[in-house]
This record gives C-alpha cells, structure tokens and sequence, in this order.
C-alpha cells in the first residue's frame, strides 16, 4: 500500500451562486521518499489538492490517506509552505520559526531548538533579517521565512506550494540544493509534494509530474514520470536527451494553444510598427 | 362640572408614602371632579425628581416635604432663589426614627438620653454610625438632626446621608446602616422585617408638626389661582374626610394598592390608625390624638410663616446655613398664606390664630420665638456647646 | 477577519472532525439544512437558558427565598405579561405599555446617540488631528454617570423627558464611537494604499473601504452601546420618574418586591435578546466574507 | 490591522506631504523627537480641552446661567482640590479621600469583571458551543441595569459594600467580554491553520495566536469597561450611601448644586483619562505592529 | 528631461534597531514609453523603489520626479500592481476592477466603464470567476485580477511589482503579449516599470534592465540596454544573438557563485549516493 494515497476525491465549495465543484475524481498514490510535482494553470485546483492533504479542507467525496490514516487536519507530521506565506505577523523572523520548532519538535531541548532555528534561518540567508516583523521584510523574504519553517521541523512529509515563486534565479537555485539535502539527510525518506509554474523545476526535482486539466472540476490530465538519473546536476541534466524530451511534453501538454494567438498578435503589432 | 376632562390637565406629584393621601383620596373619591378641575396624579420617583418637575413646570404642585421650598431657596437643596410655593399643609405627625435592631435592647422606645452612649460605644469599636435621611434640608432631616441634638450626639461623628427610602431598609437589612428617619410606611415594614424598630415618632418630638405640603410651581400659582383654588379645596375636603376614623381603613386599602403606595394595606393601616408595633418587643404604642392627622379643623392645613421660619432656624443651628436668611420675607414670599385663607374661608374652615406666636418643641422643651430666631439660635448653641 | 457566517467554506469544512464528510450530507436540501441548523440553535440556546435558571434557583435555595426563585417569579410573571395592555390611568399601566413608551426613548436617544456617534468615531479614526483633539474629550466624558448628567440635562432642556432622552444619547455613545474609530483606524495600509492609487473619491473610499471594513466593529459597538442605553434608561426614569419599564424596577423596588424587579429584568433582557438578534442579522445581512 | 504607534513605516512616511523630508529630520536625536512629540500631543489635548470649554462656557451662556460656566466650576473646583485630603468626621471628607474609596471599588469591581469576561470572552470566541451555550445568557444579563442588580446582590451577599462591587463587576464586564470574543472570533483561518499545522499546544495557541490577535479588541473592550464601571460607580454608591466620589455626586445633586456635580464630573473624567493613558501605554507595550 | 526621475534617492525604515537604509544612491531616468525592468536578488529593495515611484513611500533623500512633479502620494495616472495584489475582500472580482475603473475613468459613462470592466476580466480569462470573493480564488487568479485592474484604467504609467510570478507558462506568455498590446494602442506612449524575477521575461519586454546589488544599502549595479528590434517575437527573438548575449551576462551577474556552491553539494551527494 502506497503512503499518501489520494481516491476519487472531489472537493466542493459552497459558493452564493450554490456548490463550484473545484477539483473531481483525483487518485494519486505517492511511494514513500518520493518528489512529486503538480502543475496546472492557475485556478485548477493546485492549492486546493495541496489543502487537501495538509487537512485544511476536507473532501466532498473520497479521501486523502496517509500512511494508513485518513487526513482530518493540520498536523506537524506534515511541514507545508502556504501560498501567501501565512507568517504570524506579531512575531519576528526568528521566533516565527522558533514557534513552530517548539511546538512540533517535542523532544528537542531548548538549546538544540535554538540551533536548529539558527541553521534554517542561515540557509535561507535570512540570519541577519531575524529580528524584523513580517511587515519589514520583502515578499520573498517571507517566503523564506516560509521554508526555513517548514524545513526546520523536519516533517516526513513536505507540502510546498509554489514555495519558490518569488525568488530570483540565484536563491531559488541554492534552495533547490536545500531541499534535495535535507531529503538526502533522512536518505530520501521524506515526502515531498510541491506545486509550481516553473517546468524546469519540477522536471529538476520530481520524480513524477502530476499536469492537471483546467477547471471547474478539473481532473488529472497525465501523470508524467521523470526517470532522470539521480544525483541531478543541474549543468548535465538539462542536456540529457531525456530531460529535454520531458520539458518539451510538459510544455505541450500545458501551452498549446498560445503559439497561435501569440503569432497572430505579432502579425499585427509588425502591421502596426 | 361633568366636562371636567376638556378642561386643561393639572398634574401633581407625590411620592409613594402613607401621607400622600390626601390627594390620593380627592382623586379616588371625585372630589377634583367635584371641584370641576381636572387633576391627574403621578407618582414620582424621588423628591429631588418632585422639585426639579415642579420648577420646570412640569407638575403644576406636589405632595412635598414642607420644608423643601425653604431648603431649596436658601440653596441647601437646590439653586439658591428658586421659588416653590407653599399652598397648604397636608398633614401632621407620621413619621419616625427607627434603629437597626443592632440597637434592640440597649435603647428602648423614647430612651434617647441612651443613645448617646451606645453611638459612642460603636464608634469605639471602630465603626462608623450612619443615619440616613430624605433630602438635605428637609422636614426628616431636620426631625434627624434634632434628635441627634437632642440625643447628644454630635453631628460630626455620625455620618449623615441622604438616600432614597426602600434602600433605607434595605441597608439597614444587612448592617450597614444604623438608623433613619422616613415617613410611613418603612418605619412600619422595618418592624414587620423585624429589621429595626421604632426609637421614636416625630409627633413625640414635635406633637402635631407640619410634615408635608401641597407644593405648587410658581407660575402656576399665579396665572391659575382659581384653578388652585379649586385643587386646595378638594384636598382639604379630602383631609376632612381622612380624619374621620371610619374612613381611615378605606383610605389605607386604596392607597395600599399598587399604582399609589404599592404596599401591603396592613402596614399601613395600623399606624395609619395609630396602632404601632414598635418593634423589638416593645409592643405596641398607642397614639390617639397625636398620630398622623390631615385636618383637625383645619388647624392643620395652614401653612405658619412661623414654621417656616423654625426651619430655616434650623439650617442655622445645624449649620447648613452661614449666615442669617431674611426669615420673614422668605417665608411670606413662599407661603401662600393669603390664598389658603381665602379658600378656608368660603369652605368655612376655621383660620387657626396662631401664626408667629412662640411655640415650645416637645422634645427638648425649647421654646422658640419666630420673631426672635436669633435669639433662640444663641441660646441652642449656648446648650449645645 | 471573521466575518459573516455563510463564508463559502469547502463543504466538509463545516463538519467537526467526527463527523466527516458523509456522502448523504451532500443531498440534503438547503431548506431541511437550515431548519436544521435553526432549531439545533435553539436548542443550544435552550441549554444556556436552562443553566441560567438552574444558578438562580441555587441562589435562591442558598439565600433561604430571600431572593425569590424562578417559581415565585414565574407567577409574578405570568401575572404581568397576561394582561399587558390594560390602562388605568397615568400610574397603573400594562407592563406592554411601559415598555413601549421605554423603548421608545431608548430608540430615540440610542438612534442619535449613534448619529453623533459614527460619524466622530469615523472623523477619529482617520484622522489622527481630529484623534487627538477629540480623545481627550472623549474619555473625560465617558466615565460620566448618567447620573450626573441629569441634572446638566434638565438644566439645558429644562423637561425631565428630554433630559432623560439626552442621558441615554450622552452615555451610550461611547461604545458605538470608541469601537467605530477602533475600527476605521485598523484599516490596513494596503487598502487605502488601493483607495490612493485608484484616485478613489471621499465618497467611494467611504462607501467602498471605510464602511466595508470597519462595519463588524461598529456593529459590535451598536449592539453594547443599545445595552447601555437598555442599562441608562432605569437610571433615567429612576431620576425623572413617570412612565416606563425602568421606573417600573424602580417602583417595584420601591416596594421591596424583588418578584417584579426580576420580571422586569426578564422582560428587559429579552427585549434586548430581540434587539440583538436584530443586530446579528444586519451583521450578516451587511458583512463581507473573507 | 493598525496596531500600536511604532510602527516601522518609512522615515518620511510618517511625514505630512507638505512638510516631506529634510535632511535635517534625520539627524534630530531620538530623545529631542521624542519629547517634540509629547509636547505636540500635548499641545492637541489642549486644543480639545479649550474646544470643549468654550462649548461649555456657549452653553452656560445660552442657558443664562443655570448651567454653571467654566468661571464659577473652577471657583468650587479648585475648593475641593485645595485641601483634598482633610477629614473633619464622617461627613466631611476632602474630595482625594472619597476618591481613593471610589477608586478601589471600581479597580475591585473591574478587575474581577475582567477576570470573568476573559476567559468567557475567549471561549465563546474560539468555541462554537460556548458560544451558542453563553450568548443568550449575555444577551438577557447583559441590558440590567445596576439598579435592579443591587437588591439582588445586596441579597445574595448580605453587604452593602459586597453588593456595590458586584454590581459593578456584574455591569462592567460585558464591553470585554463582547470584544474579546469578537476579536477571537475574528482570527483569520490563516493564523489558525499556522497553529495547526505546526502542532502548537493549547498553551502555545494561546499565547502566540489568540492573545496577541485580539489583545488590540479586549484593550478595547476594557477601556469601554473601565468607562463602565465608572459610570456604575455612582449608580451603586448611591444605593448604598457612604463614602464615594459616587455618593458625593448624588448628594450635590440632592442639593441641586451643579458646580459641585460639574467638578465632580470632571474630577471623575480626569481619572478616568488617567486610566485610559495607562490603557494605551499598556496597548503600545504589547501590541504587534503589521 | 526625461518623464520619469530618481534623483539620489536613499529609503530608509525606521526599526527597533534604528535605521535601516533598504537603498541608497538611487539614480534612474526614464523615457516617456520605455519598458523598464528591475531585477536583482530578494529583499534587494525593488518593491521599494517601485512602492517610491507609486507614492506609498517616501524617499528620506532625494526625489521622485514624474512629468516635472515631484512625487507626493498615489495617483491614478499610476496604475499599479502590488506584490500582495491588494484586492478589496469585500468585494467581488468585477467590482474590485469596477470601482477602480469607476474612480478613475471620470469621464466615462457608466455603460463604457462596465465594457472596459468586462474587456479586461475577458482579457485575463476571469469572466466566468466575476462573482466570485477574495477568498474564493485562487493565487493565480488575484494576481490576473490585480493585473487586470491596474490596465482597465488606463494610465499613463503601469508600475508592476512581480506581475506574472504566480503564473503559469501559459498564462503569463498571453499576459506578455497582453501587455504588450496594451503598449502599443497607445503607440507606445505608456510608460512600463517591472519588477521581476524571470530573466528572460525581462529581457523579452524591456527598452532597458535595472540590475540591483544586494541590500542593506542597495544601490544600482548596473543599467542594461535591451536592443533588440521589435515587435519581438517569442520564437524568434530567443534565437538572436543579442538576446543570447544580453541573458548571459544578466544571469551571470545575478548567478555568479552560485555555480561553485553547487558544484559542491553534487559531489557530496554523489558520494552519499
Ligand atoms: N516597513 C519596513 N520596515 C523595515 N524594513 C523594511 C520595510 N519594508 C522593507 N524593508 C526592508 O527593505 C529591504 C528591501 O525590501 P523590498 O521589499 O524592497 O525587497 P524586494 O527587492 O522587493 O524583495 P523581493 O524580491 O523579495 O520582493 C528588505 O531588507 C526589507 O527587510
Ligand atoms: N474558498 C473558496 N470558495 C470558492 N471557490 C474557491 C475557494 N477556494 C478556491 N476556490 C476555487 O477553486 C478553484 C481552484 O483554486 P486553487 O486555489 O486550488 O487554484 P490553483 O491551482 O492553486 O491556482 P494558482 O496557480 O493560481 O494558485 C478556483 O477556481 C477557485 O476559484
Ligand atoms: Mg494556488
Ligand atoms: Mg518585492
């Protein structure tokens, strides 16, 4: 039996003009140790799957079960990184993360909890910025403030949505080392399910690529595996052949139509010019 | 006379006490009517609420403390020069002192030379002493004070507070007050409660003592003469009909009732007849001529400048004034001394004698001059210190 | 912010984790849910009531009937609202009438009480000149006793009925404008920043954000401040005697019948119960959902 | 949310368009600011303080003297505060005495208020069943006035002291108690979701979620307490006669004397002012800044 | 005099720790129609500059100029997309856009303001979403929303702070050619500032490229010109060999270290492996 298994679930909201079915007929079974990515266009239901599993929302038919158990809330066994960050505004840099390993980590003394907040707060390069409010710091501050949290608690299973959308090329990149080493530190052990818009992250990274059809009610459209060879680096991965035949299934599979409205445009735009 | 109720409304106060009858009664037994007035009484919440309305205009008169108008134009209760008139007195006697039955036992009924020591002995001990009272400066504040004169005890050392009557008894109830002075009924209900008891009546400070009056408002005393003419002579019919023994059962059932006294008929109707359980075994004292009367031909129901000036005496004595009021233009301004004899007149009521003559209180024997109040402040204050 | 109830919530969300989402609960009929959903209210408020009277009761046991219980009430009570429009002049009146002529001072005065109220609250709230001239009036006038005000009332209106409408205006203000400029200076920046970049006008960034956002605060400040006034209008009567329910508490206590004083508090919680469900349907009727 | 003063904007944000950024202003001291600060705010005060009396002395006018003017108050006023602490007997106190009586009943009457509201407010704030359960019984207890309490508590603890306090306890705690639950209603899903997700205890919750979010609405709800019970104050104290800067009020109204009750009232207002300072001082010490 | 000026501008916070000078030593000139883009790492100061420009805060040195007049708050000649999308919870997606349309669009009737309302929910594809609440949609989709407020009034500058970050490949492409539409009706005359992350985004739509050093103190590295001829084409211009030369030299003085770090953490991991 697989260890985050996902059936028939559909998750509806009510809605003044009556129930707007978000998400239908998801099955997904993820191995334990595996990377998974779901991408889609904004508004089918990524965050939603992704709620779902952290126990924000609850199915309207089906359910989510991990490791044996159906999901009925939040818990610390999952780590997740919210889309809007969701940091608690009275509390600095520090202590938000702080918090959090206090609480989820029960077993720590204070000192190794100090540590740890210490070694997070270093890798997401936010050392210096640790005694800031929410409120002072940028958006992708915030989003790694978000990270460190996640990360430093250590969960076994790691719910990251879009979690490197706000940053440049250079922190994304060392964040994505971040993340392949703490999954290598419990020897790939941890689960991992993110959602993000940047293809050649997810083929980086996952080791299957969940695409899903635009909604209302949007499905599953195809589940992409990626056998990409691991250690992935990323200079030599991008020039594996197979690599490339991915990117470019992916980049079909979700762009097709705008080849065609963009060439159109360019015929006018070069009229008018 | 029957189109009584086209006629324009006069409204007048009273407070829920037993000796508000009198205007009860010419309500209930038509006597207005008869009159061809066209009265409607309301009850008040409390008198600084009586004097406000009647100085607003909003009641044409009031059932008042006698005192209150004097009170309230020397500014010991209220601005100083505002005007209340006096039309009539509407009753003698009933009222009194009661003591918390913390007392029971150590003074006993009329024993005031005893309270001297046994305020003494609780002040001792740490405690204060409260007595408590009506409205500053009136008829039961004075009755208070001059007991307590007259009991020794100084006004210094007992605290002295003004609140209204039920929680009197309520305060009383859980030793937080040691004695008041009120009108019936709550000397009567503290005995029922078995609360306190009754130390002594005022008809034995002072036998047969003004106590309340029709209080008008001024400008209604002087653009409606006839119509006041006509409500004093209801009531006085009225204190007529109270004074008749006969009547006092009925008159004690209907203003038992709840839209007037709204208490039980009993309490009222014993010291309303005279009878009254003192309270704290001491039985019953019986009062025959000396209890709470309205008319006795008429020698109750003038209003005496010489009254009003034995209470202005007092605000001296008790030190509520610092200098000396101009006694008697104050009390001819406020008495409508003219106009109740006019109305006793064509009712052939007799106009007692007796105004501005020397009286003696019964309690201490003084005597007093209301042509020489000075006098009798000197010699008080020689007594007293 | 919370706000309104019907924030659109995945379906399932509702559900306490016990009761997960159950394949039936899906086809039920909305009418059927909310009957539901009204009468387990009720139910619930039934519970509160029932522990209510049960503490009352206990007092009243503890106390020996000093304090009379709910079944000694309960008679005064039914005695009292049985015939409650009856009219035998100006001093024996049914309780329904005595209400009437209250609650038709309260409404006065809360109603201009909170004229005065919303617009200050919303002048302090956003602008901080106007937050520092007027706080300081606001909170030496505040802690004044309707009491105290009496007099000052009667003295300026120079009628007892005025002056107890104007106690109720002047002390139940304070709730309305303390919690309304609460909430217009908790707007976030974000929003105004909006209002600013869009070129809102007065009116719209009133209409369209000042409103919107502070609305939950100024409701909650109506709903204490009509208590307030519920708490001011038997002071008022008290003081200037006449007609209503709360010289009616006064009355009774006057003749020490405790049975009508609880009858009338009944009566006047009640009242206010109506009152703020009133308020608690405007809330939802008015408030976004986040 | 706004939240306490300090908040961190742009050095120049905080400035008035008009008067934008010299380089000057970066290089005051921070004390010199600081005290600048309290003088201009000091300076605002004032401005209301002398706005507010020229709308008396106006008044006073129109009234033709039967409201007393600033003029007349301030003889009587500064009367009672030259010798505020002298004691010729029981019924002659200096005005500080009757204070301090008053002041240590409202702070017992206020702080065992808030001791109740809290913790009820949190729960029927957080807790859906609490709610349900309580909320009626606020809704009927929370209207009733101090006057109808007072027999009821003079009952139920046999002291005319006792009861003063528990009416005060009794009417004062609704304001925190309805704002406190609002504002613990009111914490958005996404700070609860945080709690949960990261498995914070109870305790945690608490501290680091509940309290800090809506620490801004029960200052808030305290400050409308404390007004409260101020206004209460007189309401008992007068029921219970004694000593008091409510009784004190009741007697110069007895006596019709409104430069008694005028100082009275301002006396009151300033401490009430006082308290509130001490409210604000408290609300920038804990508050968060967004 | 160009339209748009930096003049040394320094911006700084007041913290509990005292100053904190976010940029410093701003200089900037922009043309009126130019596409600027500001790039450089997180928490680098680019929302600030934009947030200067939009007249949310104020420089504590130096000056904004536009058209001649310095800066002294938000306007509506301003459009903006903020970071947060700073949408109005409390009202829908159609009156979000409608009543910034209606406050600044003075002139219109309000039949014309409700088409400009429903041309541009069309145009980021959020018709069928136009009832729906804040909370009722997804990242994503406020993001369209916010985009699709700041173009419906039409201004004369467009200020866009991470615009396209939370999109899809899909969404974001149309949203270029969008932009780029919304450029030429008015001939060019509109004049762009972006901030943004995707170095090929920046260079696909900008005149010129405002490359950040990193903060405290953050000043301007360097300006890059973009000279590559339009109307650009997607296809083709990525295949130029300007555009080639412009994208490494952008990526490699935002990327620089990043290589050796990494380089690292593969071999540790082949190890491990
Ligand atoms: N209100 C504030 N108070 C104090 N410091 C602040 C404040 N706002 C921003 N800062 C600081 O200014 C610096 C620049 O922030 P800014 O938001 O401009 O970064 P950014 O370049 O937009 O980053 P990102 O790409 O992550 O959005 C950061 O170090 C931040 O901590
Ligand atoms: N609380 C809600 N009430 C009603 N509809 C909702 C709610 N939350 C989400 N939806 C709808 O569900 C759909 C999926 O939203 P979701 O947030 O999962 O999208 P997403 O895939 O994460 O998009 P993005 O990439 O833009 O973040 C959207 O159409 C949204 O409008
Ligand atoms: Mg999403
Ligand atoms: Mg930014």
């Amino acid at each position: 039996m697989s260890y985050l298994k996902i059936e028939n679930m559909e998750i509806a909201f009510h809605t003044l003009k009556g129930k707007f079915v978000a998400v239908n007929d998801i099955n997904l079974e993820v191995e334990k140790g595996q990377i998974i990515s779901i991408i889609g266009h904004s508004g089918c239901g990524k965050s939603t799957i992704m709620n779902a599993i952290g126990g924000m929302v609850f199915p309207t038919k089906g359910k989510v079960v991990l490791n044996g158990k159906e999901i009925k809330g939040p818990g610390p066994d999952r780590g997740i990184v919210f889309q809007n960050y969701s940091l608690l505004p009275w509390l600095t840099v520090y202590q938000n993360i702080f918090e959090a390993v206090d609480a989820a980590l029960k077993n720590k003394s204070k000192a190794e909890k100090h540590e740890v907040v210490e070694k997070y707060l270093k890798m997401v390069n936010l050392w210096e910025h640790r005694e800031k409010y929410p409120k002072q710091i940028s958006g992708g501050m915030k989003q790694r403030v978000a990270i460190a949290r996640a990360f430093a608690i250590d969960p076994e299973v790691l719910l990251l949505d879009e979690p490197f959308g706000a940053l440049d090329a250079l922190t994304k990149a060392s964040l994505h080392i971040e993340l392949l080493k703490l999954w290598n530190l419990t020897h790939r052990s941890k689960t991992i399910v993110m959602v993000t818009h940047d293809i050649e992250e997810a083929v980086f990274l996952s080791d299957r690529i969940v695409v899903m059809n635009n909604g209302p009610a949007a499905t599953i459209r195809e589940i992409e595996e990626v056998n990409l060879p691991r250690p992935r680096n990323k200079k030599d991965t991008v020039n594996l052949p197979e690599y490339r035949t991915i990117r470019e299934r992916l980049l079909s599979l979700l762009v097709e139509k705008v080849a065609l409205e963009e060439s159109e445009f360019y015929k006018e735009e070069e009229k008018a010019a | 006379k029957n189109d009584v109720s086209e006629k324009e409304v006069i409204r007048l106060g009273f407070i829920p006490l037993t000796d508000c009858a009198p205007i009860i009664m010419a309500k209930e037994l038509g006597l207005f009517e008869k009159y061809g007035v066209n009265v409607e009484v309301t009850k008040e919440a409390s008198w600084a609420n009586v004097r406000d309305k009647i100085l607003t205009g909003e009641l044409d008169g009031a059932h008042c403390l006698f005192s209150m108008p004097f009170s309230v134009y020397t500014g010991i209760g209220g601005k100083a020069g505002s005007e209340m008139k006096v039309a009539m007195i509407l009753n003698n006697n009933g009222q009194a002192i009661t003591l918390s039955k913390d007392f029971c036992g150590k003074v006993g009924f009329k024993q005031t030379g005893k309270v001297a020591s046994v305020v003494a002995a609780k002040l001792k001990a740490d405690k204060e002493v409260t007595f408590a009272m009506t409205f500053p400066g009136g008829t039961h504040d004075v009755w208070l004070r001059y007991w307590l004169a007259a009991a020794n005890v100084s006004q210094k050392t007992a605290k002295i507070i003004t609140i209204p009557p039920p929680q009197m008894v309520a305060n009383m109830k859980v030793g937080n007050m040691d004695g008041y002075c009120v009108g019936e009924p709550w000397n009567g209900v503290a005995v029922k409660q078995g609360i306190g008891f009754t130390e002594i009546s005022t008809q034995d400070i002072w036998k047969h003592h003004p106590e309340k009056a029709l209080v008008v408002n001024k400008k209604f005393s002087e653009t409606r003469r006839e119509d006041l003419k006509n409500v004093m002579k209801a009531v006085l019919e009225a204190c007529k009909w109270l004074d008749n023994r006969a009547n006092r059962k009925r008159a004690a059932e209907i203003i038992g009732k709840l839209p007037y006294v709204n208490a039980p008929a009993d309490v009222i109707e014993a010291r309303l007849m005279g009878d009254y359980n003192l309270g704290c075994d001491q039985g019953i004292e019986i009062y025959r001529d000396n209890y709470m009367l309205f008319h006795r031909n008429g020698e109750t129901n003038l209003p005496r400048k010489s009254h009003a000036i034995w209470f202005m005496a007092q605000y001296m004595r008790f030190d509520y004034l610092k200098e000396a009021p101009d006694y008697n233009a104050i009390a001819d301004k406020l008495i409508l001394q003219d106009l109740y004899k006019e109305v006793a007149t064509s009712m052939k009521i007799k106009i007692p004698e007796d105004d501005m003559k020397p009286f003696v209180i019964d309690l201490d024997k003084a005597k007093f001059d209301p042509n020489a109040p000075a006098d009798y402040l000197k010699q008080v204050n020689s007594i007293n210190q | 912010m919370k706000r309104a109830i019907d924030i659109p919530t995945a379906v399932a969300g509702e559900l306490t984790k016990e009761n997960n989402a159950s394949p039936s609960s899906s086809r039920w009929q909305p009418v059927l849910r909310k009957m539901a959903s009204v009468l387990v209210g009720l139910s619930y408020n039934l519970l509160g009531f029932v522990g209510l009277i049960g503490f009352w009761y206990f007092i009243s046991l503890i106390t020996k009937g000093e304090l009379p219980g709910p079944k000694a009430t309960s008679v005064v009570f039914l005695e009292l609202i049985s015939d409650p429009f009856y009219d035998y002049g100006p001093n024996e009146k049914g309780i329904a009438l005595q209400l009437f002529s209250s609650l038709s001072r309260v409404f006065t005065g809360f109603l201009l009480g909170s004229f005065i109220a919303i617009p200050i609250g919303v002048l302090m709230g956003s602008n901080s000149f106007c937050r520092k001239v007027f706080y300081p009036i606001v909170q030496i006038l505040k802690p004044v006793s309707p009491l105290a005000w009496f007099p000052i009332g009667l003295v300026a209106f120079q009628s007892a009925s005025h002056a107890t409408v104007f106690i109720i205006v002047i002390t139940s203000l304070w709730p309305t404008l303390i919690n309304t400029s609460f909430g217009v200076a908790s707007i976030p920046d974000d929003h105004k920043n909006v209002a600013k970049a869009f070129g809102f006008s007065r009116w719209k960034y009133l209409t369209k954000v000042l409103i919107p956002y502070s609305l939950p605060h100024m409701i909650t400040g109506l709903r204490l401040s009509i208590g307030v006034a519920w708490l001011v209008i038997v002071a008022g009567e008290m003081l200037s005697g006449g007609m209503g329910i709360g010289f009616f508490v006064w009355d009774s206590w006057n003749a020490l019948s405790l049975e009508r004083v609880i009858s009338a508090i009944l009566i006047i919680g009640l009242v206010g119960l109506l009152l703020d469900w009133g308020f608690s349907y405007l809330e939802k009727k008015v408030t976004y959902s986040i």
